[in-house]
């Protein structure tokens, strides 16, 4: 299975607006990687660039060793599933499946045979005569896939193909997108603006913001060492406490006390921002170093966020059911050092 | 807002709808099976049929019906043929103005049909040497309706979600592939819209056809119903009656057969 | 798609509407002040005022540009006022066969305005005793015009979220405050569109006022302007194309009357 | 601040669809109450009722000491915030929140300020001259929550206020009104579809399903003991193990081996469904009773959702990250006994 090799690719759309600006990105065989990024961020953008829906203004894309840059989207043996499935509304789903086999010329018995089997690894079988229209949206997703695997393609680009289901149903389809490319063991590239799926589904990912690519990584890298204050926010179920201060012997020293830092390479003195993830916080007795009062507590099922102000910054907390404070009490709260993160203050880049 | 508030509202409207519409039609149905038809709607007793028996003495009548169809085929053919890729492109492409450019092609062709443009129209249609012909009669015609068309069109292209075109085209289908496959199964309930609506359209324009055209064998209906009425001063309700409901009919009928074919069915995309 | 293609189909297009479109306009634009006009458009050399001169030596051409701007008046008024709360009780009351309802409306009404119902329609105002009456050529146009304006409208209303009213019913308010305060405000540009529509549709129609009027002091300009066209049998084509182009103006003021003050802006909600 | 009383409300709708089925609810003053449910399940019926939006077909409705069934809505002295917000295209931000002080005929000097007022307190003042098409989304929500303070209501009712945000600021306006309803100590019925938002807002909360109520409860006792499948289902950001088995002398027994349940009334041999959460499922090595090989692990940030084939059924089980298995790995399953849930297989409902 080939990867896919992107190289100084930038996309300008008539107007002057930079969607891609000189991305590399290399994407190996047989990866699931994927593009995350807020809305306009560029990742359909790239994703579409990738597929030959739009031609890049310049650099070059390769997938496996074919330079592919200049090809129409047919030629470059790559299936793309729509955020919207584009199932077409008049054929039935047999008809929608083999579709991509009529345009190849497939003869209509075998083009039929590959799109029962299709549909069939993805329990389909039951609907191969109905229309779209007739389906509920996790259906039709299976459709949509069925389709994409019935051409066989070298790479799979998925179009945020989970947002239109809804949360449970996404939670399912999660599960089984990943194993499914894991037992087709194909190319994929995902598109999403949820970074849970993200974390949940990708082998590697890469984190957009405003046409580049912030940082490119594992999913634990990512959730573990974000690059930029960008990813660290935009990283993560619960949002990271950013806390702004100055690099001190013990820590870092803001309004509401000093924060533990486990060893530091930033210079005394400097403005930094504290970076540590609400799974990394712990609560304790209101003797700590650190203490303030509980603002709100939310339950999130077998654990609570607790949020507590300390001075006039806010710092939030996961800690199991059960051993939640109520609102007002006076606590400790005790940062995992060893997980901290320092950022500078005006760049906003990873201090090492 | 109270139910009750809504119900008279409603009531009100009804009412007001029925005023217009309800006594010409319900005189539209019994008339022409009057003997002696007035000016009021009235069961006629007993119904007869010999108004369409001297309706069809006059050898025009169902020559200008022919013209009609004739010109409603025609204007027809040349606006969905025009209109259709035209709507298409407005509504893939985007370029600067492209809105202010359909609300003037909008406003445009209800000046074009309407008597604004009349002599100009004329002037085109004898500079192309083309006055007492079909063919100027259909193109000016077509002129008219061509805009509105292309705006509904448009509009319903609109619905179509490109992704349908664009995985065609990742699966390797040509423009022209994605267009059959796709893109016109879907959007034909629009272009059935359109046919019937510019059928209708055609059928009742007087004034083009009157403009144009010389020869009273080439007129179409409806303008052979006002030569009707304007002969000999005193209109002839007996023959306007029946001529009124037999240039009905195939209106009807073409509404009924197109709503049975493609049941008006707006759907763009899948309905979620 | 190519976007080559795109570009080819869009240049087909432009060159098709252009002639369509341009001939007659620019005729429109030079022919009025050429000494003697022809029937192609040419740049006058040198521009004269002297059509217009003789064409204000009729009395009839300000009586009856003051005759279409009080029909104008008339019909869009009546139009908005029955108009507008029926567009928006059809919007938010939702009856069994209400789509089915609106279609037949608007096919109704190219019926009622086109040549297939005068004959019913002349009765209906004859009964009201209206011949010869500006009452009588309002109420008829303004009944051909309202189905398409409810329909058009009715739309605009649909794009007015039904929470905007809820809110204000929910902090207190009547259904007249709502609909003042919340829903006209926003409605309004729609409205201002209808206007221009209907407007421009009264100010070109010819055969309602023609048949349901005797008196020629009261003919509109689209019926003077037919007149213009046969008198003496060849059409004086100095008076016919300085009329053409004094009676395009208003179309053109009102146009971008409304536009300046209301912009034509389609904002139905809050676009997110 | 008064609570809400619903006492068998029926709502039909023409053409004879029930959306409400003789709905009992008691809502308690100053409570944060949260109304769950999938589409359809009639929980915007029942806030729309209350609101008197929609006129009950039979039942009666109290807020406080006051009986409000045949009221208007306007006299109840209710606040509604929609899930479009309902912001006024053509008004200022100003002239939006002073918009129920108008109609309620307070002097235009006062209705000002106290919309400054309500503005500053949502931190708006520097918008307050702008119109909802110039805000964002997250400023959009504040205006909205604003006009809602500024009536002095008696009750809130939110209509999924938070759905029309993106991810990130979902979160924080979640703590946000958490902190706020708090503050102001106002009773607040909340309409969501989203069961991490109901846990994390309500003080209590009822799940609803086709018009009828299917429990009503703290998020804690809904997380921990639901009532029914569906409300089994339905809650929980990863989907509870539901395991179709047969009551034995060690546990409830299935094609993959012997779940283990802490003390049980269900009769031996009773068809139940063993329900367990992800988090309450450990994993150990592959010498336990409970083996079965890896199919998908998927990255939630600082914990792993491992899905293990036990013979033909899957169970899910979190585990810290750093300790997740590789897929196709063999590994012991743990549930926690104490944990496990036992439904009756027919009807659903939970046995004690």
């Amino acid at each position: 299975m080939p990867g896919v090799e992107i190289a100084s690719i930038t996309k300008e759309f008539a107007g002057g607006v930079t969607a891609l600006d000189a991305l590399d990105l290399s994407i190996e065989d047989g990866e699931f990687f994927a593009l995350l990024g807020p809305s306009g961020c560029g990742k359909t953008t790239l994703l579409r660039t990738i597929a030959g829906l739009e031609p890049a203004t310049s650099g070059s894309l390769h997938i496996g060793e074919r330079d592919v840059t200049g090809l129409p989207p047919g030629e470059r043996n790559v299936a793309m599933v729509f955020q919207d499935y584009a199932l077409y509304p008049h054929m039935t789903v047999r008809e929608n499946i083999a579709y991509p086999l009529k345009i190849k010329k497939v003869a209509r018995q075998q083009r039929n045979e590959e799109a029962e089997g299709a549909g069939g690894s993805l329990s389909l079988d039951a609907l191969m005569d109905r229309r779209p229209g007739q389906l509920s949206g996790g259906q039709q997703q299976r459709v949509a896939l069925a389709r994409a695997i019935a051409c066989r393609p070298d790479v799979f680009l998925f179009d945020e193909p989970l947002s239109n289901l809804d949360a449970r149903l996404r939670l399912e389809a999660r599960g089984f997108l990943k194993q499914l490319q894991h037992d087709l063991a194909t190319t994929a590239v995902y598109v999403t603006h949820d970074q849970s799926e993200a974390l949940a589904l990708a082998d590697r990912m890469a984190v957009m913001e405003l046409g580049e690519i912030r940082q490119v990584g594992t999913p634990a890298a990512l959730f573990h060492r974000p690059a930029n204050l960008f990813v660290a926010g935009f990283i993560g179920s619960t949002p990271m406490n950013l806390i702004t201060g100055v690099v001190g012997a013990s820590g870092v020293a803001f309004a509401g006390g000093v924060l533990p830092v486990a060893e530091t390479s930033a210079p005394h003195g400097a403005d930094v921002v504290y970076g540590i993830r609400p799974e990394y916080v712990g609560l304790a007795g209101p003797g700590e170093t650190l203490a303030g009062s509980v603002k709100v507590t939310e339950n999130l099922g077998a654990q609570f966020l607790v949020t507590v102000e300390l001075g006039e910054a806010q710092i939030r907390a996961t800690v199991p059911e059960g051993e939640e404070p109520q609102i007002g009490d006076r606590v400790g709260v005790t940062p995992d050092a060893r997980r901290a993160l320092l950022y500078d203050a005006a760049e906003g880049t990873l201090l090492a | 807002m109270k139910p009750f508030v809504h119900r008279v509202l409603f009531a009100a409207f009804a009412s007001l709808i029925g005023a217009f519409f309800a006594l010409p039609m319900l005189w539209l149905v019994f008339a022409p099976f009057d003997e002696s038809p007035s000016l009021s709607a009235a069961v006629p007793r007993p119904p007869t049929l010999s108004n369409f028996g001297d309706l069809f003495d006059n050898p025009q009548v169902l020559r200008s019906l022919g013209n009609s169809l004739l010109l409603v085929g025609g204007v027809v053919g040349l606006v969905l043929i025009v209109g259709a890729p035209a709507a298409y492109v407005l509504s893939r492409i985007r370029f600067p103005g492209r809105n202010l450019f359909l609300y003037m092609l909008l406003l445009l062709s209800s000046v074009i049909t309407g008597a604004a443009a009349i002599v100009p129209l004329y002037l085109l249609i004898f500079g192309l040497n083309l006055i007492d012909s079909f063919s100027g009669v259909t193109l000016a015609l077509a002129g008219g309706m061509l805009p509105a068309s292309i705006f509904i069109l448009k509009d319903f292209t609109d619905s179509i979600p490109r992704s349908y075109e664009e995985s065609a085209r990742v699966f390797g289908a040509s423009t022209f592939q994605a267009l059959r496959d796709v893109v016109f199964p879907v959007v034909r309930p629009g272009l059935a819209v359109i046919a019937v609506w510019t059928a209708v359209q055609v059928w009742g324009n007087f004034l083009v056809p009157f403009i144009l055209l010389r020869t009273p064998d080439k007129s179409p209906a409806a303008v052979l119903m006002y030569s009707f009425y304007t002969e000999g001063g005193q209109p002839n309700l007996r023959l306007i009656s029946a001529f009124s409901l037999l240039y009905t009919v195939p209106i009807l009928v073409l509404y009924i057969f197109v709503n049975r074919r493609y049941g008006f069915r707006f759907h763009g995309g899948i309905k979620r």
